[in-house]
């Protein structure tokens, strides 16, 4: 995008990239804007559906439409109330801390091929590094409120939070063994095709992963049934208490752009991204074929539709979620620390070591159906290759497994997105992505 | 800005790893909250973090020290977060015998 | 109007208030009192206008650059004698002047400030108009003393010391400059003891002549020297014969020791070269007994300089050196007696018992300056070494009274610390070769120091105390004085805006820490550096003690309700001298725009030929930068940048901590006091000077007196009779000497010690956590100290 | 647009990183709430990482804010179950403790920063002109580096292609890594049994000294 204003507006370089970012801003604060309005409506009325009523009507047509943004106008009227036992300065940050926290994990998180804010390496890590902070905010705001049942709801929250990082953590990890990169555009990239190419189906192990991801990523986002943080029925509303008018809402949209946020994790790492369950662009051949760093008309348009498709399964990542919501009962805290140490962290690591194994050994996976091309994905999931063949042999020396010999041939032993070369012309992430959409 | 910093060099990451490092010295020595101690030794590792860094980022030097320039933060947060556990822990046990976190409570060994 | 005039119009300016002095002396027992005090202003006000009009006219002659330094500005003196006293062989006593753009700023200095101070003191003396009642003094039979007021008396020694203090800085010639130094000195001793009737304040007065007298015998060891040396008395080439050339008969001093012909270095004069060689001559005498006169002057002018220089590769001795430096050391301690530097500071905080217009004017702005003065006047004369020791006398002095001056709670005291502090500031720049920022200090100080010592006293003439543990909230009974003080806080403390404008002080105390921070670029090392650090620590001392004398006083609750409520602003009379000094205090050293004359150009014009240049000394390893390096363009980003920087940074961390303690009450001060007992009670003490003086000098007096005494009596009563005592006496003592002393106490001494030194190691160990780390981060910095110094 | 051309992002970003660290530092140092300390030095910890990011170690930023954050978030946590309570809010020392601290502090920091600025090879800046904020592509490395290969030292051919084998100087950090995933572990553990709370004093004192010991 800089690049683009740089060279087609001759924009002097530093206005370029204020621009450019500040555009990349704007389209995620769109996002997660919409997105909550969205959810929430969506929420009312899929409870009312579950419940057999009919959730809002009125407010704006038939099926409420303006139901949401007539809500956060009355929320924006309310009063701004701040006890008097409260730590003013905490009780006003947290909020921000939480909504900022959420919001910034979207700037590593690609919507198409180079549509990425951050384009970095280690955007699986940062993602998670951010998310994790979110949970700051409502503690902050559960000790700020100067109640107990503010603080007993921090309390949870905390200890359920940083116990589901772990296990959350290992299930990310496993894509990232597969893949060799924590770049998500790599990732996601590697998965185009058929649907058979996504990492889901890569193996029973990645398979069973992919649940317990779920299970954690609602957990971590404290939904029901893990909202222990805010169990209206025990603690009055938890962390949230005391608060009412802007400040509660930036609370809720946090919640709900997180939420979007790990469906989109999901997505990318499980469900191919953009790449839809049938590779109609790269029949027509509008995606962006390897190495093009130029911008294209078709290019554009295969990644437009790669978005909608992106945030179509994210979406309904998330309908899903509302839809446990409504349906599972709430969890005691006890069962939650059970499910996550006894359960989540054991599975978690028992199908790491299982898909590592299944990788290593190169069994036979859905993936190698159907690979969209002769080098496909199935030939760039060779995590043990750093770079160059000799580093490669060093390595593969190295090793305990370095006997058995893989599967696939030194010839695709080339991992793109790698530390050393950048990734190589053959292939189309890194660069090219970059020069198309990145800040950057 | 530019007048000031035209180039942002080496110099500059010391002189806010040198403020950290005070800065977690500081706060060691005047904080009576055990807690407030260990955030001064979080602070002090991280200001030698930023050292770290500096010297090995190639990016404001060609003669960068290279990749330990970023392996040896990455140790020192491990072992920062497992001291962090373990002074934790210490404070929690010191609590339990003291009923407070008063560092100043603890000299029992004073001479 | 020509130059001609300069001498006519100083001279009338220094004879005016001599002559108020003696009309008041004749005739005030019959006037009204007040006119006596109407004379005596009306005196220095038109010598006021008299200087003003020869700067007039020195400006219409000696056109001043913009503020910087031009070695073309320098404006050649004008020499000359008013009435020679009498001539004795080479020896040529004069009544001479000296006249070059720093004695007509002196002179402006001298006149307003004292203006302003006569205007004051007719309001602030007025209770001696009528019989006084001291209730510091009690009569044997128990009741306070009543005496007759002294209001014509106090402006007739005022005169006196107007008239003194103006013809030192006219002065042609030491002698001179002698005579009217112990003038000021006499008129310092009236002043002092002027409630002659309060022990205090005889005892001060007492002190301050008796301290004086220790400077002023150096002076006069340095005098001889010099005179001894070169012959003549006088400061400048004066053409005696009027045949339009200067012989060496008629070179003043300075040309003597910097001679045009050698660029203006320093050069040792030929007349202390040949006394200090004189056996080597005497040798050659005897070797060539047939050598006449002409053959022995053609050998001395041969080798005169081989021997000046200590041979051709100067390595030989130096012959006469060290007569110049002792020459200068010798006039330097009559500058150290006189502006009060260590170790002879500790008159001038007792010589406050005077009233405080005297302390004002000749205690802070004119007579302690006069040292600097001379220092400056003086400075061609000054050999490097002396300029060391000037510097590290300056810098010890400007340390040590900062701190005292944090914890004095006497109003006045704590001004007059800050004045001692001050003056070694200008002592230090001088030593470090600023002579330009030691003058402009000196001139900056004398405003803003005559405005707080103005302002304290219309605080003191208000609550009738000096302590500031009585005072507080009285900027809203006193508003002038307070916005006054403030200012005068303001330019002491050197705050600013950098690089934009500051008052008065910024612009002084700056080039002074320039000078230092250059010489310590020059010469890095312990001593180098340590001038540097312990100007810039002054500087936050000053912002420290400043700013909590003010917020004592003016800040905050009022500690004495009934007091306060008896407190009001001072009358019109009082409180117009202080915004007139105020004025001049935030302006006098603006660098004026449009090319006017600022007052740093007019002091450059002033400066000593030859003191420009960088000095170099041949037998300590220091070099003197010269002050042009400082403001050189070349060197704006690596000195003047980084030296404002610091200073100003100093001056807000003092000025914080001071807000810390005094208004907001973060810190307190009780609480720092009671931890740093020792230290606090240390400074509390002044160091313990009068009491390690007293232990020095004064009990070892009476011992040997009491000695005498004995030694007398036993002598009358016969020896016989006293034998067997003695004897008996002898045997005891050696019993005592040696059982007692030498064998038990050596033993119990050690014991005592070995316990004491476990006890002392033992109380390192505190045990408390942070302390430790404490220690630690100190080890690092006194390793860092080490391995960059050592 | 001559300002524009002059904007220096590198600068701005670094400078406002700086600030931010150094700012939250001073004010954990400057406030007695532990709570508001913990909030404090978290932010700094924050900015301290995109102070990693600009220098082109994203990896390590990233951990800075997973590993220390988190830690902190722990920190946070106990200091609320601790100290929340009014005694502690307020456990101030003395004045004169912090004017010798601030003293000596200030004395080190004094001497820090002339000595960062004290060496030319540091002051002086890359060649490379105006920084890029381009990211450095150096995940994968470190990864490498503990596994125990340096790819930044791999010996190339003239052509630029890697040698087969690697000098065994830069072995790179496996070994470091087990150690201290190790030593992770039994710190972990200890500080469990340490923490967990004691019915008697004796026993709390043994364990410490044995996990200390």
């Amino acid at each position: 995008m800089a690049e683009f204003l740089v060279h087609t507006l001759s924009l002097p370089a530093p206005l370029a990239y204020l621009l450019a970012a500040l555009i990349h801003c704007g389209f995620i604060l769109g996002l997660v804007a919409a997105g909550a309005v969205v959810f929430i409506w969506a929420e009312r009325k899929v409870s009312g559906r579950i419940q057999d009523r009919l959730g809002p009507t009125r407010t704006g047509g038939k099926f409420g439409w303006l139901q949401s943004p007539a809500d956060g106008i009355k929320v924006l009227a309310k009063e701004d109330l701040i006890p008097r036992a409260a730590d003013r300065l905490l009780f006003r940050a947290a909020p921000y801390v939480s909504f900022s926290s959420s919001f910034t994990a979207y700037l590593a998180l690609p919507f198409a091929d180079g549509w990425v804010a951050f384009d970095t390496n280690v955007a699986v890590f940062f993602i998670l590094a951010v998310l994790g902070l979110e949970v700051f905010g409502v503690i902050l705001a559960g000790y700020a409120s100067g109640s107990k049942w503010s603080l007993f709801g921090a309390m949870r929250e905390a200890a359920q939070v940083v116990s589901y990082e772990v296990p959350l953590g290992i299930c990310v990890v496993i894509p990232v063994l597969l893949t060799g990169t924590m770049n998500l555009t790599t990732i996601a990239n590697m998965q185009a095709g058929w649907c058979s190419n996504w990492l889901i189906f890569h193996d029973p192990f990645t398979f069973a992963v992919f649940w317990i991801y779920a299970t954690c990523a609602l957990a971590s986002v404290n939904r029901a049934p893990f909202d222990l943080a805010e169990a209206e029925s025990e603690l009055v509303a938890g962390f949230m208490t005391e608060y009412s008018g802007m400040r509660w809402s930036l609370f809720f949209m946090a919640e709900y752009s997180s939420m979007l946020l790990v469906s989109c994790l999901a997505v990318i790492l499980f469900f191919g991204g953009w790449h839809g369950p049938i590779p109609v662009f790269d029949w027509l051949g509008w995606a962006y074929p390897g190495g093009a760093s130029s911008w294209q008309l078709t290019g554009f348009l295969a990644n437009l539709a790669g978005c909608v498709n992106f945030i179509t399964k994210a979406v309904i990542g998330v309908t899903v979620m509302l839809w446990i919501r409504w349906t599972l009962p709430r969890l005691r805290i006890d069962q939650v620390m059970t499910m996550c140490l006894k359960y989540c962290v054991p599975l978690a690591a028992i199908c790491f070591i299982g898909a590592l194994w299944w990788q290593v050994a190169g069994w036979w996976s859905p993936n190698h159906w159907l690979p969209l091309r002769p080098d496909g994905p199935g030939g760039m999931r060779e995590t043990w290759v750093v770079a160059p063949e000799a580093a490669c042999g060093e390595v593969a020396r190295r090793l305990p497994w370095a006997d058995s010999a893989p599967p696939h041939g030194a010839a695709r032993r080339t991992l793109p997105g790698c530390g050393l070369a950048g990734p190589p012309a053959g292939w189309r992430t890194g660069s090219p992505a970059a020069a198309r959409g990145g800040v950057q | 800005m530019c007048g000031l910093l035209a180039q942002i060099t080496v110099s500059h990451y010391l002189v806010v790893g040198a403020v950290l490092f005070v800065t977690g010295v500081l706060c060691m020595a005047t904080k009576r909250n055990a807690l407030g101690v260990l955030m001064g030794i979080e602070l002090l590792l991280n200001g030698a973090n930023v050292n770290f860094v500096a010297f090995g980022s190639k990016l404001l030097r060609a003669d960068a020290l290279g990749l330990d320039g970023q392996l040896i933060p990455l140790f020192v947060i491990v072992l920062a977060a497992a001291e962090a556990a373990v002074a934790l822990a210490i404070a929690l046990n010191f609590y339990n015998n003291h009923t407070t976190v008063d560092v100043d409570k603890a000299e029992e060994l004073k001479g | 109007m020509d130059t001609s005039l300069l001498p006519i119009l100083l001279g009338i300016a220094v004879l005016l208030p001599l002559i108020s002095f003696f009309v008041i002396l004749a005739v005030g027992r019959w006037w009204r009192p007040v006119l006596g005090g109407y004379l005596a202003t009306a005196a220095i006000m038109a010598a006021g206008l008299l200087s003003l009009t020869s700067l007039a006219i020195w400006l219409s002659h000696h056109p001043v650059g913009a503020a910087g330094h031009h070695a073309a500005d320098q404006a050649g003196p004008y020499v000359g004698d008013y009435y020679v006293l009498g001539q004795f062989g080479a020896l040529r006593i004069t009544i001479g002047y000296y006249i070059d753009s720093l004695t007509i700023v002196m002179c402006c200095l001298i006149t307003l400030i004292a203006t302003c101070i006569h205007v004051y003191a007719l309001g602030y003396m007025h209770e001696e108009l009528h019989p006084v009642t001291d209730h510091e003094v009690t009569l044997p039979d128990g009741s306070p003393l009543r005496r007759p007021g002294r209001f014509s008396n106090f402006f007739q020694y005022m005169s006196l010391f107007c008239f003194s203090m103006l013809g030192l800085v006219l002065a042609g010639n030491v002698a001179m400059v002698f005579v009217f130094w112990e003038l000021v000195g006499i008129c310092s001793y009236f002043l002092i003891g002027f409630y002659v009737e309060r022990k205090s304040a005889s005892n001060a007065a007492n002190k301050a002549f008796i301290v004086n007298r220790i400077g002023d015998f150096g002076m006069l060891v340095g005098m001889m020297a010099l005179w001894g040396g070169m012959g003549t008395f006088a400061f400048g080439d004066a053409d005696l014969n009027g045949n339009g050339s200067i012989e060496r008969s008629e070179r003043g001093l300075f040309s003597l020791v910097r001679p045009a012909a050698r660029e203006h270095q320093l050069t040792t004069p030929e007349g202390l070269v040949l006394a200090d060689a004189h056996e080597e001559l005497q040798r050659w005498a005897l070797a060539h007994p047939t050598a006449t006169r002409g053959d022995f002057e053609s050998y001395v002018a041969g080798e005169l300089d081989d021997l000046r220089d200590g041979g051709p590769d100067g390595s030989g001795r130096r012959y006469g050196y060290w007569l110049l430096v002792l020459a200068g050391i010798g006039i330097f301690c009559g500058c150290v007696g006189k502006s009060a530097q260590f170790p002879l500071h500790v008159w001038l905080p007792d010589a406050m018992e005077g009233p405080t217009p005297v302390s004002a004017l000749v205690h802070s702005a004119t007579m302690v300056a006069a040292g600097v003065y001379l220092v400056g006047r003086f400075y061609p004369v000054f050999a490097p070494e002396v300029l060391l020791v000037i510097a590290v006398t300056g810098g010890i002095t400007l340390f040590l009274a900062a701190t005292i001056a944090l914890t004095a709670t006497d109003i006045k005291r704590v001004l007059a610390y800050s004045t001692v502090s001050q003056l070694g500031y200008m002592m230090l720049a001088l030593g470090v070769g600023g002579w330009l920022a030691g003058m402009l200090h000196l001139v900056t100080h004398a405003f803003f120091k005559s405005l707080l010592f103005l302002c304290s006293g219309s605080v003191i003439h208000a609550l009738h105390s000096n302590e500031m543990t009585v005072m507080g909230g009285l900027r809203k009974k006193m508003p002038i004085t307070a916005a006054t003080m403030l200012v005068g806080c303001l330019a002491i403390t050197g705050l600013s805006i950098p690089f934009v404008i500051g008052l008065s002080g910024y612009y002084s105390k700056d080039m002074i820490l320039e000078q230092a921070f250059s010489f310590a670029r020059e010469n890095p090392g312990l001593l180098g550096d340590g001038f540097f650090i312990v100007a810039a620590g002054g500087a936050a001392m000053t912002a420290f003690y400043m700013f909590r004398l003010w917020f004592l006083t003016f800040a905050g609750e009022p500690r004495d309700a009934q007091r306060y409520a008896h407190a009001h602003e001072s009358p019109r009379v009082m409180y117009v001298p202080l915004i007139i000094l105020a004025v001049f205090a935030a302006g006098v050293a603006w660098p004026a725009p449009f090319g006017w004359p600022s007052l740093q150009g007019l002091l450059e014009q002033a400066r000593p030929a030859g003191t420009a240049v960088t000095a170099v000394s041949a037998h300590v390893p220091f070099v003197w930068p010269s002050e042009y390096i400082a403001h050189d363009a070349a060197n704006y980003w690596s000195i003047v940048v980084p030296v404002t920087w610091l200073a100003f940074l100093m001056a807000v961390a003092g000025l914080l901590v001071a807000v810390a303690m005094y208004v907001t009450g973060q810190l307190s001060a009780r609480e720092v006091s009671r931890q740093f007992a020792p230290l606090h009670r240390f400074l509390l003490h002044k160091w313990w000077f009068d009491e390690l003086y007293d232990l020095l000098f004064v009990r070892p007096l009476y011992v040997v007196a009491g000695w005498c005494a004995a030694i007398d009596r036993r002598w009358i009563d016969g020896l016989i009779d006293h034998s067997a005592r003695w004897t008996a006496r002898l045997a005891a003592w050696s019993q005592w000497l040696g059982d007692h002393t030498l064998i038990d106490g050596f033993v119990d001494r050690l014991a005592a010690w070995t316990y004491r030194v476990g006890v002392s190691l033992r109380s390192l160990q505190t045990g408390s956590l942070r302390q430790y780390v404490l220690f630690l981060v100190i080890g690092v910095v006194a390793v860092f100290l080490i391995s960059s110094f050592l | 647009m001559t300002i524009w051309a002059a904007t220096d992002w590198y600068a701005f970003f670094f400078l406002l990183f700086a600030l931010l660290a150094c700012g939250f530092a001073a004010a954990v140092l400057f406030t007695s709430n532990i709570v508001r300390m913990a909030f404090y030095l978290t932010l700094s910890l924050g900015a301290t990482a995109g102070l990693f990011f600009l220098a082109g170690a994203e990896f390590v930023g990233v951990m800075q804010l997973m590993i220390y954050v988190g830690g902190t978030l722990v920190l946070l946590v106990f200091g609320v179950m601790l100290t929340a309570r009014a005694p502690f809010l307020s456990l101030r020392p003395r004045s004169g403790e912090w004017i010798v601290s601030l003293i000596a502090g200030g004395t080190l920091l004094f001497l820090l920063i002339a000595s960062a600025f004290g060496v030319r090879n540091w002051r002086t800046a890359s060649d490379s002109g105006p920084l890029p904020l381009a990211e450095a592509q150096t995940a994968t490395a470190v990864g490498a580096g503990l596994t125990g290969v340096r790819v930044d030292r791999l010996n190339r051919d003239a052509a630029g292609h890697a040698l087969s084998q690697l000098p065994h100087t830069d072995s790179g950090y496996l070994l470091p890594f087990v150690i201290v995933s190790v030593h992770l572990l039994v710190v972990l553990v200890g500080a469990a049994y340490l923490a967990r709370a004691k019915v008697r004093r004796r026993s709390a004192t043994e364990s410490t000294a044995s996990v200390e010991g």
